[in-house]
C-alpha cells in the first residue's frame, strides 16, 4: 500500500460513502422499528470488540485473547459505578480501568511472544473472573451485581459514539508513522528495534487505547445486561469472537474485520433464532467452509473479484 | 545420471527459469554460476521437488522425478543442501546430523556415518549437545554440510556452501567437495566463489536471469573473457 | 485421620495424570502439526462417550473400550489433517497465516462436533461408577479408579515419548516441527507425518476422556474445560515439549491439590495465578527454549 | 399483542440455552416437562380464551442463548419487541432469571420462573409485579425443614462444602442460620469454584472433622463427584444431603443401591396422591430412569397449570389482566390447591422440601405432615468396598 | 576523542565464553574490519554495542557516553545503525516501506512522510534497488535484502554503521559493487565496523582490522600487518587464502 493513496481523489469517494453510512447510522433509531436497534447494538458491540482487537493484534502480530478482559473491567465498572456517576463519566471510567489494566498487563508481558502472549492474555480473562469471585464470596460477600437499565436508544448512540472515535483512532495510528511500525513489529521485532522503533512503548500503549475502547463498550453493554456476576462479566466467548471475525473479515483493510463483525453478528442472530438446535453446526460448518475457500477473508474475496473485473474492463478497452 | 531438459518454473505469474536443460554424470563435478537472482537456488529447488516446474521434465537415474515429492527423490539418493541453510533449530546439532539420515536405506548405518562426518569437522563434534540455533553462522553451515553427507547420496546438490564460512575452512569446503568427488559422488555446485570453483568442477553452466547462456569444461570457461568480467570481477 | 502432605502429593498426581495426558495430545498437534486446536476437548469429550455408552449400554468394561476408542479416534483425527488442515496447509502463505486459519477451523470443528454430539447424546449430565473404591496407600486412601487413571495415563504418555525420542519416526516428527519443508528434504514425508500426529492427538485425547469418564462426570459440552486446561498445561511446560507437558501436566495437578486442601476456593485461582507466574518468570514454558 | 380477532394460536416465546455449558440444564430441568405439557394441553386443542370465543394450541418459539446472559437478554427483548409473542416463559440459571425478570416487568410481561431464584429474588419481587417464583428457598422452607428433622435426630455437627456461586453462598449461609438454632455446629466450611475437579481434598477434612451431617450444596458436577469420592473414601456421615443432583435419576441410576439413605431436596412424590402418580407416569413411564427430577419438575409442571388457569379465568389474553387472577386468585394443580403469595408460591402449596433415596426411591421426609417415608438417620453406611472383578 | 568504545567486554552463554574481555577503539570515520574464524564472537560483539545483548562485565562508550545498557531504540537514535548476519527485513512490507520506517525512527524522529519518502526513494537508489522498491522484501532476492537492509540502516541517518557479512553469498563482480557501495557510506562521513569473510573487502576498504578468536582479540593493526600476521595465517587465513589476496 502506497502512504499517498488515502489522500487521493479516489479515496475521496470512499470518504463521502464513510459519511453517508454514518449519518444514515445516525438516524436508525428514528425510523427503524425498536429491534433494529436492539440488533444493531449488538452487531456494534462486536464491530467496537473486533476493530480494537485488529488495532493491536492485526498489525503487530501478538495475538490477543485479552478483550474478554477489558470488556468485563468495563461491565463490572458500570455495575460498580452506574447509577453514582453521570452515564458518561460511567464509561469513561470503565474505557479508563481498562487502559490502566492493559497498560500493567502490557508491561509485565513484554517478554512473551506468538502463542505465549495469547494463551497468557486468555488465561487472564481466567484468573479475573476466578479471582473475582473468590473475593466476592470471601471478602465483600456479594452475589452478583445488578446494573442501572438504559433506554436502547441511549445505548445506541453511545456505541456509535465510540465507534466512530474508535474508527478515527484507528485511521490516525494506521495513517500515522505509529502505524507503520507497529507493522515492521509485526514482521520483525528486532529489526524493528534496532531501526530506532521504541518498541515496548509503542506496543503497550497501543495494547492500551485498545483496550480503552473495549472498555469503554463493555461500559455501556452491561446497561443491556441488568445483571452480571464474575462469570458472566468475564466470558472467554468475548475474547474469541473478536479474532473469528477479524480473520473471517480479513484484516490487510480496516474495513475487513468491520464487515467481519457484521456479518458473523447477522449469522449468528439468524441461526441462534431460526435454527436453534442446529446453530452450532450450520455455524461451524459456514467458518470451516470460510476458512478453507476464503484465503484471505472475505475482504480478500472482495479485492479477488474486484481486481478480475477491473482486468477485463481493461481487457475490454 | 541427472539429466533436467528443458525446464520453466514460475512463482506465480513470474517465470524464474526459461528452458533450462543440462547433465551430470556420476562423479562428477559441475558448477552453476551466475548472478544474483539469476535463478540458481529456483533451478536447484526444481530439481530436489521443492518446487515444480511448469513444464519439461527432470530425470534421475533414468528415473522421471518432476512430480516426486522432495522425500521421495532423497530416497533415489539425491541429496540437496539448501541455501541458508535450514537447520532443525531446537534439535542439537547431533540430532541435526542423524536427520541426515533419515531415509530407511541409511538410518541403521547412521552411527558410521556419523563418525565419519564428525572426523570432518572436529568442531560439530565438540558442539554435538548444542542446539542449533544457538551455533554461530558459519558452524550453521558446516552441520548443514555435514547433514547432506549423512544421507549416504549418489548426487548431491549444494547451494553456496562457502557463504559464511572463514577463508580456512572455505578452503577446507573445497577440499572435502573434492574428496567426495573421488568417492564416486557427483556435485552440482552453486558457489560465488566463482575462481575456487571453477578450479575444481569438471564442467560447468551459466545461468543469466533464469537461462542457460554458456556451459563448457570449467577451465575453459576461466578462460573465457565474459566470464572474468561477469564474475570474476577481474 | 491426619491427612498428611503425602496424601496431598499423590492426590495431585492422580489428578495431574489426566491433565498430562491431555496435553500431550496437544502438545503433538500444536508442537508439531502447528494447530493449536481447540476442539482438542470434543475428542476428549468423544472418548468420554464412547467408553460411557459402551458401557451403558452394552455393559463393555471401559478399559477394554480404552483400547477400541484408540484406533477410531485415531481415523479420525488422521483424516482430518488429510483432508481439512493439508488444504489449510497448501493453501497459507506463510506459518503464521496457516496456524491462525487452522485455529480458526479448529475453532469452527468445535461447534459442528459438539452439536453433533448434542444431538446424539443429549446434552444433559452422564455418570456410571466404576472401580469406585478405595485403595490403602501407605495409610492414605484412594479411589481405585483414579489409581487406575494414572497408571494408564503415565504409561501411554511415557510410551509417546519413548517413540518420539527414539525412533526414527519419532524423530521425523519432531524435525517436521521445526523446519517441514527443509525435513521433506531429508525424507520425511511430511504430509503423512503431520497427518499421524494429528491422529496420535486425537487418540491422546480420546484416552484421556475414556478415563476421565471413570471419575468425573460428563456432558456434551464438557470439552472447552478441559482445552482450556491442556492449552495451559502445554504453554506452561514449553511448547512442542512432551516432556516438558508431562511436567506441566503434574506441577499444575499438584500444586492445585495443596491448595484445594489449604482454601479450596482459590483452587481455580491457583492454577492460572501459577501458570501467569511461571510464564512471566520463564517465558518459554519449563522446558521451553 | 392481542387484538387481532383472527388469533388462532397462543405464541409462547423462550430463549433457553441450547447449546454452552448451561445446556445441561435446559436440557434436563424445564424442557421436559414443557414439551410434556403443551403436548398434552394442545392434543386436547389448548387454552380457551373467552376473548376468541375458542380454544388456542400453544405454540413455542425457542431461541438459543448460548448460555450467554447478554444474548439472553438480547433475545427476551426480540421476543418482546420484534416477535411480539403472547407470553414469555423463562430463561435457565438463576444469574438469567435475574436478568431477565427486570426486562420482562419493565415490558409487562408476566415471567413465571422456573429453573432458578435464590432468596435475594424475594426482596426484588416487591418492585417487579409481574415475575412469579415457582421453587421453594433455602430460608424460608428448605434448610428450616432439614434442620429441624436433623435436630429432633440429634446430629450435633455439620461439615458443608459449597459450589461459589449464587446457589452456593446462599444455602451455606442460611445453613449457618439455621443449624445452630437446632443445636447443630458446623464444624468446618469449604467453598469450591466451579470447574474445580478433585474433591478429596475436602472430603478428607470432611472425614476428619468426624462431623454428623455432610452438606454438598453444589450441582451435579460437584454432587455426584463428592458422592463417588465419599464411598471410595468410606467417608460416612450420618446424613449425607447434596443440592441439585441428589434429586435426580441419574443419581440413583450412577450409584445404585449404595445411594441409600443419601439426601435430596424435593417437593412430592408419586406416592402422595393420585395426582401425583399420574403426573410421574406422564413424565416418566416409559422412559429412562435417569431423567426423573423430584424437586422441580413438580413445581413446574404445577405453575404451568396455574397459568393455564389463570388465562381461561381471566378469558383474555391480557398479560396485566392475566396477572392481577395470578397474584390473587387459587387454582387447583396437581400440587393441590395453588397461589402466589407477593409473587412466591405460597409455602402451603409445597408438597415436600427435603427427600431420601429409601430402596430406590426418592421418598418425602420432610416436612412431616407430607413425609412418604420415615427419615432414616443415621443412614445405613456405603456398601464396603468390594473390589469386583 | 574515539567515536566507539568498549572496555573489557565479555559475554557467557551459560558456560561459553562467546566475547571475552575485549577492549576496542573506533575512531570517527574510520573503516574498521572485525574478523575471525566462525563462532569466534564477531557478531556477538556487534550485539553488545548494538545492545542487543547486554555485556557482562565490560562498558561501551559512544563519544564519550557510556551507553552500556541501553535499549537498542535508543541506541540506534544515537546515531548506531545495524544490519543482520541472517537477515531481518520486514518481510511483507514493500522495500520502500521498509526504509521509510528507518527515516520515520531514526536520528531525527518527526519528519514528514512526503521527506521520509523521497529520501527513502533517494536511499534505494544508492543501493541499488529502485527497480524492486514495490516489492515485498521477502520476494527479493538474499543479496538484495543484505542491501535492502542497509538502506534502512543509513535511513536512520547513523554516524556509526554496523556491517555483518554483508557481502557473503555474492560473487567476485557483486562484492566489488558492494565494496564500492561501502566506500560511497564511508565518503558520506559515516563511521562503519564491517564483518566479513571476503578478505578482498576486507583489504580494500578497511584501514585497521580486528581479529577475535574464542572471544578474545588476537591480533590488530593494518590490513598489511594483520595479513601477515602468522597467528592470523594459522587459526583464520590459511596458507592458501594468504596468498590469493
Ligand atoms: N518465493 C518467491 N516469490 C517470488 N519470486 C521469487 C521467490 N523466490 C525467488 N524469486 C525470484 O526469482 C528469481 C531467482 O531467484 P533465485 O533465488 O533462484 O536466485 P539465485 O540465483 O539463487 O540468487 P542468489 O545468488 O541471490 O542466491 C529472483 O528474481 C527472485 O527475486
Ligand atoms: N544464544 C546463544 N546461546 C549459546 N551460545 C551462543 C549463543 N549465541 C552464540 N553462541 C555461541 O557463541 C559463539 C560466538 O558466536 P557468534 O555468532 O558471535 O560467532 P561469529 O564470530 O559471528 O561467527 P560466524 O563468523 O560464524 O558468524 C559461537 O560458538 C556460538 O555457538
Ligand atoms: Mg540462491
Ligand atoms: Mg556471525
Amino acid at each position: 500500500m502506497d502512504i499517498t493513496t488515502l489522500t487521493s481523489k479516489k479515496s475521496l469517494v470512499w470518504w463521502v460513502i464513510i459519511l453517508i453510512i454514518f449519518i444514515l447510522l445516525a438516524f436508525v433509531p428514528l425510523y427503524a422499528p425498536g429491534y433494529a436497534a436492539i440488533l444493531l447494538i449488538s452487531i456494534l458491540m462486536y464491530v467496537i470488540l473486533t476493530v480494537s482487537w485488529v488495532m493491536f493484534s492485526g498489525s503487530t502480530g501478538y495475538m490477543s485473547l485479552a478483550p474478554a478482559v477489558f470488556f468485563g473491567v468495563g461491565i463490572y465498572a458500570s455495575a460498580i459505578i452506574g447509577g453514582k456517576l453521570p452515564f458518561p463519566i460511567v464509561v469513561g471510567i470503565g474505557g479508563l480501568a481498562s487502559f490502566c489494566l492493559a497498560l500493567l498487563v502490557g508491561a509485565l508481558t513484554l517478554r512473551l511472544r506468538g502463542i505465549y502472549f495469547a494463551i497468557f492474555t486468555f488465561g487472564l480473562v481466567m484468573l479475573m473472573a476466578h479471582s473475582l469471585l473468590f473475593w466476592e464470596l470471601h471478602v465483600t460477600g456479594t452475589r452478583g451485581r445488578f446494573v442501572i437499565v438504559m433506554g436502547y436508544n441511549t445505548i445506541y448512540y453511545y456505541l456509535l459514539g465510540i465507534f466512530v472515535l474508535l474508527l478515527l483512532t484507528a485511521y490516525l495510528i494506521n495513517r500515522s508513522r505509529f502505524g507503520l511500525a507497529l507493522q515492521s513489529i509485526g514482521q520483525e521485532e528486532d529489526a524493528a528495534a534496532h531501526t530506532g522503533v521504541n518498541v515496548t512503548m509503542l506496543k503497550v500503549t497501543t495494547f492500551a487505547i485498545s483496550a480503552f475502547f473495549m472498555g469503554a463498550a463493555g461500559a455501556v453493554m452491561a446497561t443491556k445486561w441488568t445483571y452480571i456476576d464474575p462469570f458472566i462479566a468475564f466470558n472467554p466467548f468475548y475474547s474469541f469472537m473478536p479474532v473469528v471475525m477479524a480473520i473471517f473479515g480479513g484484516m490487510g483493510q480496516l474495513f475487513g474485520p468491520i464487515i467481519g463483525a457484521v456479518i458473523l453478528t447477522y449469522l449468528e442472530e439468524f441461526l441462534i433464532t431460526k435454527f436453534a438446535e442446529l446453530y452450532m453446526l450450520i455455524f461451524g460448518t459456514i467458518l470451516v467452509i470460510a476458512i478453507l475457500y476464503l484465503p484471505d477473508g472475505l475482504v480478500g474475496l472482495i479485492q479477488k473479484m474486484w481486481n478480475r473485473y477491473s482486468e477485463r474492463k481493461h481487457a475490454d478497452t | 545420471m541427472l539429466e533436467v531438459s528443458n525446464i520453466d518454473t514460475f512463482y506465480g505469474k513470474i517465470q524464474a527459469l526459461w528452458g533450462v536443460s543440462l547433465k551430470i554424470d556420476e562423479a562428477e563435478i559441475v558448477a552453476l554460476v551466475g548472478a544474483n537472482g539469476a535463478g540458481k537456488t529456483t533451478l536447484l529447488n526444481t530439481i530436489s521437488g521443492l518446487l515444480r516446474p511448469a513444464s519439461g521434465s527432470v530425470e534421475f537415474l533414468d528415473k522421471r522425478i518432476d512430480g516426486l515429492k522432495s522425500h521421495a527423490i532423497v530416497e533415489l539418493g539425491m541429496s540437496h543442501i539448501p541455501e541458508g541453510r535450514g537447520l532443525f533449530a531446537d534439535m542439537s546439532v547431533r540430532e541435526n546430523l542423524e536427520m541426515g539420515a533419515y531415509t530407511k536405506r541409511v538410518w541403521k548405518h547412521k552411527q558410521e556415518i556419523l563418525d565419519k562426518v564428525y572426523q570432518l569437522f572436529p568442531i560439530l563434534k565438540a558442539r554435538q549437545g548444542q542446539l542449533a540455533r544457538t551455533l554461530s553462522g558459519g558452524e550453521q553451515q558446516m552441520v548443514a554440510i555435514g547433514r547432506g553427507l549423512m544421507s549416504r547420496p549418489r548426487l548431491c546438490i549444494i547451494d553456496e556452501p562457502s557463504s559464511g564460512l572463514a577463508p580456512l575452512m572455505v578452503d577446507e569446503m573445497f577440499s572435502i567437495i573434492q574428496g567426495l568427488r573421488d568417492q564416486g559422488i557427483a556435485i552440482f555446485l552453486i558457489e560465488q566463489n566463482v575462481q575456487q570453483t571453477l578450479e575444481i568442477a569438471d564442467r560447468a553452466y551459466v545461468l543469466e536471469n533464469g537461462r542457460v547462456t554458456l556451459e563448457g569444461e570449467s577451465k575453459k570457461l576461466l578462460e573465457e573473457e565474459l566470464i572474468r568480467k561477469a564474475y570474476l570481477g577481474l | 485421620m491426619i491427612v498428611t502432605f503425602l496424601d496431598i502429593v499423590i492426590a495431585g498426581l492422580l489428578m495431574g495424570g489426566i491433565y498430562a495426558l491431555i496435553a500431550v495430545g496437544l502438545s503433538l498437534q500444536y508442537g508439531v502439526a502447528r494447530v493449536l486446536n481447540i476442539s482438542h476437548g470434543e475428542f476428549i469429550m468423544i472418548g468420554a462417550f464412547g467408553t460411557w455408552m459402551l458401557y451403558k449400554m452394552v455393559g463393555i468394561n471401559p478399559l477394554i473400550t480404552l483400547a477400541m476408542c484408540g484406533p477410531v479416534l485415531f481415523l479420525i483425527g488422521f483424516f482430518l489433517h488429510k483432508t481439512l488442515f493439508r488444504s489449510l496447509l497448501a493453501s497459507s502463505a506463510s506459518a503464521d497465516i496457516f496456524e491462525a486459519k487452522s485455529m480458526l477451523a479448529s475453532f469452527g470443528l468445535l461447534f459442528i462436533i459438539q452439536n453433533i454430539a448434542i444431538l446424539t447424546w443429549g446434552a444433559d449430565i452422564k455418570s456410571y461408577s466404576y472401580l469406585n473404591y478405595g485403595v490403602n496407600l501407605g495409610g492414605a486412601l484412594f479411589a481405585a479408579n483414579r489409581l487406575v487413571t494414572l497408571l494408564f495415563a503415565v504409561v501411554i504418555s511415557t510410551a509417546f515419548y519413548l517413540f518420539l525420542a527414539f525412533t526414527r519416526l519419532g524423530k521425523g516428527i519432531r524435525a517436521a516441527a521445526q523446519d517441514p519443508r527443509t525435513a521433506g528434504l531429508m525424507g520425511v514425508n511430511i504430509n503423512q507425518v503431520l497427518a499421524l500426529c494429528f491422529g496420535f492427538g486425537a487418540v491422546m485425547a480420546g484416552l484421556a476422556g475414556g478415563l476421565l469418564s471413570m471419575c468425573y462426570p460428563i456432558t456434551t459440552t464438557m470439552g472447552m474445560e478441559y482445552t482450556i486446561i491442556a492449552i495451559i498445561v502445554v504453554v506452561l511446560g514449553g511448547l512442542g515439549s512432551i516432556v516438558g507437558s508431562f511436567i506441566g501436566g503434574f506441577l499444575l495437578g499438584i500444586i492445585g491439590s495443596i491448595v484445594t486442601y489449604i482454601e479450596p476456593g482459590l483452587a481455580m485461582v491457583s492454577y492460572y495465578v501459577i501458570f501467569i507466574v511461571l510464564l512471566l518468570a520463564k517465558p518459554t514454558g519449563i522446558l521451553g527454549k | 399483542a392481542t387484538n387481532s380477532l383472527a388469533k388462532d394460536k397462543i405464541v409462547v416465546g423462550m430463549a433457553r440455552p441450547i447449546s454452552g455449558w448451561m445446556a445441561v440444564i435446559g436440557d434436563s430441568a424445564f424442557r421436559p416437562v414443557y414439551e410434556t405439557w403443551v403436548k398434552e394441553v394442545n392434543a386436547k386443542g389448548g387454552i380457551y380464551v373467552k376473548e376468541y370465543g375458542k380454544k388456542l394450541p400453544i405454540e413455542l418459539l425457542i431461541y438459543d442463548d448460548k448460555s450467554d446472559v447478554g444474548t439472553m437478554t438480547r433475545l427476551t427483548e426480540k421476543l418482546i419487541v420484534q416477535d411480539k409473542v403472547d407470553f414469555l416463559w423463562p430463561a435457565c440459571g438463576t444469574a438469567f432469571v435475574f436478568a431477565q425478570a427486570p426486562i420482562a416487568n419493565k415490558h409487562g410481561y408476566i415471567l413465571l420462573t422456573a429453573e432458578g431464584g435464590a432468596t435475594q429474588v424475594k426482596e426484588m419481587l416487591r418492585s417487579l409485579p409481574y415475575v412469579f417464583v415457582g421453587l421453594s428457598f433455602s430460608d424460608w422452607y428448605q434448610l428450616p425443614v432439614f434442620a429441624e428433622l436433623l435436630g429432633e435426630k440429634g446430629a450435633k455437627t455439620a461439615y458443608i462444602m459449597y459450589v461459589g456461586d449464587l446457589f452456593g453462598i446462599e444455602y451455606s449461609g442460611v445453613a449457618g442460620i439455621e443449624f445452630p438454632k437446632h443445636g447443630i455446629d458446623i464444624v468446618g466450611i469449604s467453598s469450591v469454584p466451579p470447574g474445580a475437579k478433585d474433591l478429596s481434598p475436602i472430603i478428607k477434612k470432611a472425614k476428619a472433622s468426624n462431623a454428623d451431617v455432610f452438606c454438598c450444596f453444589g450441582y451435579p458436577d460437584q454432587v455426584l463427584p463428592a458422592t463417588g469420592t465419599s464411598i471410595a473414601l468410606g467417608f460416612n456421615p450420618k446424613a449425607w444431603i447434596g443440592g441439585p443432583g441428589a434429586n435426580f435419576g441419574f443419581y440413583h441410576t450412577t450409584f445404585g443401591p449404595a445411594v441409600e439413605g443419601v439426601m435430596g431436596f424435593t417437593s412430592f412424590s408419586p406416592k402422595q396422591s393420585a395426582a401425583a402418580k399420574e403426573l410421574a407416569d406422564k413424565l416418566y413411564a416409559g422412559k429412562p430412569e435417569e431423567i426423573q427430577d423430584f424437586w422441580g419438575h413438580p413445581l413446574y409442571w404445577a405453575s404451568l397449570e396455574f397459568w393455564k388457569q389463570a388465562i381461561e379465568k381471566a378469558g383474555t389474553l391480557d398479560q396485566k389482566v392475566i396477572r392481577d387472577i395470578m397474584a390473587t386468585q387459587k387454582f387447583k394443580t396437581v400440587l393441590g390447591p395453588t397461589w402466589f403469595e407477593n409473587g412466591l408460591m405460597a409455602k402451603e402449596c409445597h408438597t415436600g422440601e427435603i427427600g431420601q433415596w429409601q430402596k430406590g426411591m426418592f421418598e418425602v421426609v420432610g416436612p412431616k405432615k407430607h413425609a412418604t417415608a420415615k427419615f432414616v438417620y443415621p443412614k445405613p453406611p456405603w456398601p464396603k468396598p468390594k473390589p469386583k472383578k | 576523542m574515539p567515536i566507539l568504545e568498549g572496555k573489557g567486554v565479555t559475554k557467557y552463554f551459560g558456560g561459553l565464553v562467546a566475547v571475552s574481555n575485549v577492549d576496542f577503539k573506533v575512531e570517527q570515520g574510520e573503516a574498521l574490519g572485525l574478523i575471525g574464524p566462525n563462532g569466534a564472537g564477531k557478531t556477538t560483539l556487534f550485539n553488545l554495542i548494538s545492545a542487543a545483548l547486554v555485556p557482562k562485565p565490560g562498558t561501551i562508550r559512544f563519544k564519550g557516553e557510556n551507553i552500556t545498557g541501553l535499549k537498542p531504540y535508543k541506541i540506534c537514535r544515537m546515531v548506531v545503525a545495524r544490519t543482520f548476519q541472517l537477515v531481518k527485513v520486514f518481510a511483507d512490507m514493500p522495500a520502500l516501506s521498509n526504509v521509510i520506517l528507518g527515516s520515520y525512527f531514526g536520528m531525527s524522529p518527526g519528519m514528514s512522510s512526503k521527506d521520509a519518502v523521497r529520501e527513502a526513494t533517494e536511499l534505494l537508489e544508492f543501493v541499488g534497488l529502485s527497480a524492486v522498491k514495490g516489492t515485498p522484501a521477502k520476494d527479493l532476492t538474499l543479496a538484495n535484502q543484505k542491501r535492502l537492509e542497509v538502506a534502512r540502516a543509513l535511513a536512520t541517518n547513523p554516524e556509526l554503521l554496523l556491517l555483518d557479512e554483508m557481502m557473503a553469498g555474492l560473487n567476485p563482480t557483486e562484492v566489488g559493487q558492494a565494496m564500492e557501495l561501502v566506500t560511497r557510506i564511508r565518503d558520506k562521513g559515516i563511521t562503519i565496523i564491517m564483518i566479513e569473510h571476503v578478505m578482498k573487502a576486507i583489504m580494500n576498504v578497511c584501514e585497521r582490522i580486528i581479529v577475535l578468536h574464542h572471544g578474545a582479540k588476537i591480533a590488530e593493526g593494518t590490513p598489511q600487518e594483520i595479513v601477515t600476521s602468522k597467528k592470523v595465517i594459522e587459526v583464520y587465513l590459511g596458507e592458501k587464502a594468504h596468498a590469493g589476496s
